[in-house]
């Protein structure tokens, strides 16, 4: 028995093994018994992943184990990637869910559904046919949306978010079904090496129609604009590990259906799939990242970011479409190299970060950034964890992210050199994006960082804060170790990731990483992560040392009270919170956010010239859900209340019903014909 | 734009020539050449502050000498302090002494913030400046001229 | 990496050290001059900073470690982009650092981390200066990349060195249009970076207008001298990288000792006057408004895209 | 004249009409638009007075002085008029678009530009033909300053700017529009400044300004 295999089946075993324990255990040993499960699970998962990435694939079918086409596996690097991330990622949720799950997650159902979601997620990428993906692929969506109900009796909210959620997922699961399903249906069986053959001989109209459905489906997975809306409400009200786990891990598997379907099994395609992923990437990337510069729901901005995030991935993708549409596989690989390692980046960091929201969620009780603040002196290590996160989240060198959006940035800057007028005109918009949201993710995590964890305490939850228990730490301390790794030593990962995305266009690795240096393959450019680091790192220390000296000969170091104008000691009210920090962006952006501003001024009784109270309200409603979803969602009232009529009880209007539908059957078949 | 730089051009310096400067003496030792001042009116009739303007001004040009006035008492080294102390402003004052890190220089600005001047024994008055902080350098005058604030600030910067 | 590359690095960042706050007082000598005074003499920056190393260091209470660290991490930033740049000669660059999108990234960095620490006083200056620093350099972020990405379309690679050197081979390169409106975009964005008129006063005292100087309003002793010596740095680095890109002649093609010093002399001629032409343009400007400025950095972005479109489509 | 220079003087001027075209939208005092209107005349009659020199036309040199005196001496002298005659409000206060989004509006109009007029390009590859989707590029501002814009003058000089870009359009792809063909426009173009000047003043006795939406009034 292959490694893979080995790997891939223990995962599952495990999973069901600690399901079943959840259903049997008491309620104290519970959590940890489910939390170890998780954890080997996701390393399984991991060692599968990375085995699939060094070595040679493995593909089995096992026939009966599902009705129709049975189970058909297959692995390869590209499907190493997205198992290795799943399974770390499930490393560091395990780990920090046994002592988050004593804040009444210990429940025997929500329990023994989180090994089950960390494997459902691991199958996704090992199925090799239809059948199974799809069946994966539910099953995947199904465990998560119970996770998401978790804490449905404790907030009214969350039945509101998981209904959004389970909408949308499967609608967008629906797409794929068709998509998939047409595609199977030119092929002899539904494996995936059969999908292969029978997309070559494809019509581009059909080709196009079943990357459209299926690019529907996976980018409301991942997130994308404009079927982004379940995610920054699930992901606040979720619990915070299966946030992290949905965020991290769960939304790039809509990146690798992208990938899988549109380069794997139809093969590359025409230009236009390409340009419409990247527009789609960008606009989401941009709008992502807007709101949560301007969000104050400390969660929601995650899920906002991770909207931007994805979308970045997704212009790396497109540009590495574009690329090989235009013949230039070399730059293709480069451009899907940086997504691919941007998925594994941001894995690392939004896991870190999420876990970090959740221990101060429950050290507070409260989301709410304008609520918190001061919790470096009460929580010094989650306040560490989530600095961390914030600096690799804002894309800065000494973070993880930096290198990969590097590696994107250098793809598009030498697209050009792919020539094509759409490249020409797509490759500087791009860059443009990249670079607003890179500006823009600075200033939203400085705001989360500095406002959330900085300064003093503006609620009494945030003042009462208390540090959260060893294993939630140890598994923010997973997270943490892990981002600090891919920050300094990317060749650790990159030239597996390399040549997984350089088997996809048939290509040697794109680019080629030293211990310190990372090279472009084909192109000058060059980073050095780890030499970046120690410069700053050494500088940084030389001139403390320094200033340590000259401060010595001189006076000695003293505390003062803060500065406050001489006026008397400053309160939490006149600190700066998440909502005027980000007034100045909100301002400029005007335009594209239109928030909404309610001025309610009670005057005196007495007279109208004297003002008993002021009270301002400042909303900033998502506009695309204003704008998209209100319209379609009134439309199917409508037709819902249509739908009375049309059944009124009577045999014969069904009847008439039927025939008419054969006959347009009939017709439609005469015509196309 | 053009009619600016015409301007430039006729007008060209204004400042006066300096006087000789005294030398480097006490506090001016530790400053050397450099002295950043905080102004703070403790209950001014303002006839100090226009004179201070002035002598940061073009034509007396306190900031040839070193002085520069700046908007945090940590980035000061000399208080400027005007006017009687009045109650309102004793702790505001006081606190402002506080913040200003080591070595510090309390200059008092007129005939009010020596000895309260016409406002000594008023009801809202606390006392003169050197009842709340410890004053360093007096400029008598009422208001000051500019030159005597000059003299004074030059005094600590040593130039 | 030679010893004579390391040699030239130290040479650099010597240079620039010990450059900068003289680039300040030569500056604000020229407006002192244009506004009618005597000036404080070139070398005031340096006094200032003298006096300020040996006054008290304070530590505001509740602050954190950040407060304590920005100032650090910002100047070694700077340093770190003064290493690599090829202000004086290319031979000194460590190849993989000189990347422009790390020279920026780096500069960001030390800007974010010190709006954290406006943030960590938790006074209300702090913030409003933290916000509005973010704010501005969020904006500022797309000029500058996408006038990156116009500049290295030509030469294939968005290494410092390699376009410096590119250029030097074909100087008709500078005054191309994607040159031109590459230069006054990225002239724009240095403006807004290093916080000069018209976007911020350097030499305010009212806190309400304050951008940059609002955020430092906690600092004292030591820890104002490094911020105001990495401000000045800052300054120099920006004012010096932009004559690196725009006007590369003089630059040093090797480590050699006579190459070096006609590299430093030029390097000091060409940044004195930027600095000088940045001063006198400021004595005829007024601020803007806080929200006119997204309008003059979308206009600075419309240049930069004009002339990454210049660049390719006009080539 | 060597091909170098012809190059390089065709894209400097080609590259200054299109610049202030996007000057246009970032000034918000009409004075100031209206002085950059005429430096774009300036440009357009460079680039007019290059051509003839590289085709050595006189005809073409006739041209490029009528331009000149037309659009950066009479219509910016006319629009100056308008302007006195328009009243006090002489700034653009509050355009349907903001200045911010305007700028990045004309970014992406210029990237349009750029791509509908490829195929046009690559028929007669030619440093002139080259310079083709400047002028579409001005066009296009034009016609977006013409939607946006509040102030008739402003319309006014957005109707002129989209002028401008189709004679850039025009010289560029012919070499060589009829004398007689360019007086007729300039006629036309003339005739049309005169009515809305006119115009423009009635506006301002009648409403007291001269915002184009106050003209909905009428309608009730």
């Amino acid at each position: 028995m292959n490694l893979v295999a080995a790997g891939l089946v223990g995962a599952v075993v495990v999973a069901v093994a600690a399901a079943t324990a959840a259903l049997l255990v008491p309620r104290p040993a519970r959590s940890a018994v489910v939390g170890v499960g998780t954890v080997l699970c996701g390393a399984s998962g991991m060692a599968a992943g990375i085995v699939a990435l060094t070595g040679p694939g493995w593909s089995a079918a096992v026939a009966g184990l599902l009705p129709l086409t049975g189970v058909v596996l297959s692995v390869d690097a590209l499907s190493g990637v997205f198992l290795s991330v799943i399974g770390a990622v499930g490393i560091a949720v395990g780990i920090y869910g046994i002592g988050y799950a004593r804040h009444g997650l210990d429940g025997r159902g929500v329990q023994a559904m989180e090994p089950l979601f960390v494997a459902a997620m691991l199958l996704v990428p090992a199925a090799g046919g239809v059948g199974t993906f799809l069946v994966c692929w539910e099953l995947m969506a199904l465990t998560s949306l119970l996770l998401v109900l978790a804490e449905h009796t404790r907030r009214v909210e969350v039945a509101s978010a998981a209904r959004w959620y389970a909408v949308m997922t499967h609608l967008g699961f629906v797409a794929i079904l068709i998509g998939l399903v047409v595609l199977a249906g030119h092929a002899d069986n539904d494996s995936f090496p059969a999908l292969r053959v029978a997309a070559a001989g494809l019509s581009p109209a059909t080709a196009g129609l079943v990357f459209t459905l299926t690019l529907v489906g996976f980018a409301s997975k991942a997130g994308i604009l404009p079927l982004h809306a379940w995610l920054p409400r699930a992901h606040p009200e979720a619990p915070s590990h299966v946030s992290a786990l949905m965020s991290a891990a769960m939304v790039t598997l809509g990146v690798y259906g992208i990938v899988r379907v549109g380069f794997d099994l139809l093969g590359g395609g025409s230009r236009w799939w390409w340009l419409l992923v990247l527009a789609l990437g960008a606009v989401s990337a941009v709008y992502g990242i807007l709101q949560a510069a301007i969000g104050t729901d400390l969660k929601r901005l995650l899920a906002y970011s991770t909207t931007e995030n994805m979308g970045l991935v997704l212009i790396g993708v497109g540009a590495g479409g574009l690329f090989a549409a235009a013949g230039n596989m070399l730059l293709a690989g480069l451009a899907l190299t940086a997504a691919l390692l941007h998925v594994v980046n941001h894995a690392a960091f939004k896991t870190l970060l999420f876990l970090a929201a959740g221990s101060v969620l429950h050290a507070t009780g409260s989301r709410d950034l304008d609520d918190l603040g001061g919790l470096r002196p009460r929580m010094p290590v989650t306040t560490a964890a989530f600095g961390l996160g914030a600096l690799a989240g804002s894309a800065l060198p000494l973070g993880p992210a930096f290198v990969s959006e590097w590696l994107l940035l250098q793809a598009l800057v030498h697209g050009l050199a792919a020539g094509g007028m759409a490249t020409a005109i797509m490759m500087p918009i791009a860059v443009a994006t990249v670079a607003l949201t890179a500006g823009l993710a600075v200033a939203t995590f400085v705001k989360a960082f500095g406002v959330g964890f900085l300064a003093r305490p503006r609620s009494e939850h945030a003042a009462a804060a208390r540090e959260s228990p060893p294993s939630m730490l140890a598994g923010m301390g997973v997270a943490a170790a892990v981002c600090v790794v891919l920050a300094v030593a990317p060749v650790l990962v990159l030239p597996v990731i390399g040549a997984a995305s350089g088997r996809v266009f048939g290509v040697a690795d794109p680019v080629l990483s030293g211990l310190l240096a990372v090279r472009l393959q084909g192109f000058t450019g060059s980073l050095s992560p780890l030499l970046v680091a120690a410069a700053v790192v050494f500088a940084t220390v030389v001139f403390a040392v320094a200033a340590r000296l000259i401060a010595a000969r001189h006076r000695a170091r003293v505390a003062a009270r803060l500065w406050d104008c001489g006026a008397g000691p400053l309160s939490a009210r006149m600190e700066y919170t998440a909502t005027s920090f980000a007034e100045p962006l909100q301002r400029v952006f005007d335009n594209v956010l239109r928030p909404e501003h309610d001025v309610d001024i009670t005057h005196y009784r007495e007279s109208r010239y004297l003002v008993d109270a002021v009270s301002y309200r400042l909303r900033v409603p998502d506009r695309v859900e204003h704008r998209l979803y209100r319209p379609v969602l009134s439309a199917v009232r409508a037709w819902g209340r249509a739908g009375p009529r049309l059944a009124n009880g009577s045999v014969h209007l069904y009847l008439g019903y039927g025939f008419a539908v054969v006959c347009g059957a009939l017709l439609l078949l005469v015509v196309t014909r | 734009m053009l009619r600016l730089w015409r301007k430039v051009r006729q007008v060209g310096t204004v400042a006066e020539p300096a006087p000789p400067s005294g030398g480097r003496v006490g506090p001016a030792v530790e400053l050397a050449g450099s002295v950043q001042v905080r102004h703070v009116d403790a209950g001014s009739c303002n006839g100090c502050e226009v004179e201070i303007g002035s002598a940061f001004g073009p034509v007396y040009d306190a900031e040839r000498y070193g002085a520069r006035l700046v908007a945090s008492p940590r980035h000061a080294d000399v208080l400027l302090v005007t006017g009687p102390v009045t109650r309102n402003m004793h702790r505001a004052l006081r606190r402002t002494y506080d913040a200003v890190p080591a070595p510090k220089v309390v200059v008092a600005v007129g005939d009010c913030a020596r000895n309260c001047g016409v406002f000594a024994g008023a009801y809202g008055v606390a006392g003169a400046v050197a009842d709340v902080v410890p004053v360093d350098l007096d400029v008598p005058g009422c208001p000051p001229r500019p030159e005597a604030i000059v003299a004074a600030l030059r005094t600590l910067t040593g130039r | 990496m030679s010893l004579a590359g390391v040699l030239s690095a130290l040479l650099q960042i010597a240079l620039v050290t010990v450059g900068s706050p003289l680039l300040v007082g030569v500056m604000r000598q020229i407006r002192a001059r244009l506004e009618g005074r005597a000036g404080a003499g070139v070398l005031q920056p340096w006094r200032d900073l003298r006096k300020l190393a040996r006054k008290q260091p304070v530590t505001p209470r509740g602050t954190s470690e950040v407060f304590r660290v920005a100032p650090l991490l910002m100047l070694a930033t700077t340093v770190a982009v003064v290493a690599v740049a090829p202000f004086v000669t290319t031979a000194s660059v460590p190849a993989a650092g000189a990347d422009l999108f790390v020279v920026v990234a780096l500069l960001t960095l030390g800007a974010a981390a010190l709006a954290l620490a406006g943030l960590d006083t938790g006074t209300a200056f702090g913030g409003m200066g933290a916000s509005r620093e973010i704010t501005i350099l969020a904006l500022v972020e797309p000029t500058l990349l996408v006038a990156i990405f116009a500049l290295s379309v030509p030469v294939g690679s968005t290494n410092l060195a390699d376009i410096v050197t590119s250029t030097l081979h074909d100087p008709g390169r500078t005054i191309t249009p994607a040159s031109l409106l590459a230069a006054v975009a990225l002239g724009l964005a240095v403006v807004a970076e290093t916080g000069r008129l018209p976007v911020d006063n350097p030499s305010t005292h009212l806190e309400l207008t304050m951008i940059h100087e609002a955020m430092v309003l906690e600092y004292a002793g030591p820890d104002l001298a490094m911020v105001e010596l990495a401000s000045a740095m800052r300054l120099s680095v920006f004012l010096g990288l932009w004559a690196t890109l725009f006007a590369p002649w003089g630059i040093a093609a090797d480590a050699g000792v006579g190459a070096l010093a006609l590299g430093t002399g030029v390097l000091v001629v060409k940044v004195t006057a930027l600095g000088a032409a940045l001063a006198a343009g400021e004595v005829f400007l007024a601020k803007l408004r806080l929200f006119r400025v997204p309008e003059l950095l979308a206009g600075s972005f419309v240049l930069a895209l004009l002339a990454v479109v210049a660049s390719f489509f006009f080539a | 004249m060597s091909e170098a220079v012809f190059v390089e003087l065709l894209s400097l001027s080609s590259g200054i009409v299109l610049l202030t075209a996007v000057l246009v939208l970032w000034r918000r005092e009409l004075a100031m638009v209206i002085r950059v209107f005429a430096v774009q005349g300036v440009a357009l009659a460079g680039l007019v007075a290059v051509l003839a020199v590289r085709e050595s036309s006189a005809e073409l040199g006739i041209v490029a002085a009528g331009v000149l005196i037309l659009r950066a001496g009479l219509l910016p002298y006319l629009l100056g008029r308008a302007l006195t005659a328009a009243g006090p409000q002489r700034r653009e206060t509050r355009p349907l678009v903001n200045v911010a989004a305007s700028l990045l509006a004309a970014a992406g109009l210029t990237l349009l530009a750029l791509a509908v007029s490829a195929p046009l390009v690559a028929l007669a590859p030619s440093p002139a033909t080259a310079a083709i989707p400047v002028g579409m590029a001005v066009v296009l501002i034009g016609f977006f300053v013409l939607v946006t814009r509040r102030r008739a003058l402003s319309q006014l000089i957005g109707f002129l700017l989209m002028d401008n870009g189709i004679t850039t359009v025009g010289f560029l792809t012919t070499a060589g529009i009829g004398l007689v063909v360019e007086l007729g426009v300039s006629l036309d173009i003339l005739l049309a400044v005169l009515v809305l000047g006119v115009l423009t003043g009635w506006m301002q006795t009648a409403f007291g300004n001269t915002d184009l939406d106050e003209l909905r009034e009428l309608h009730d």
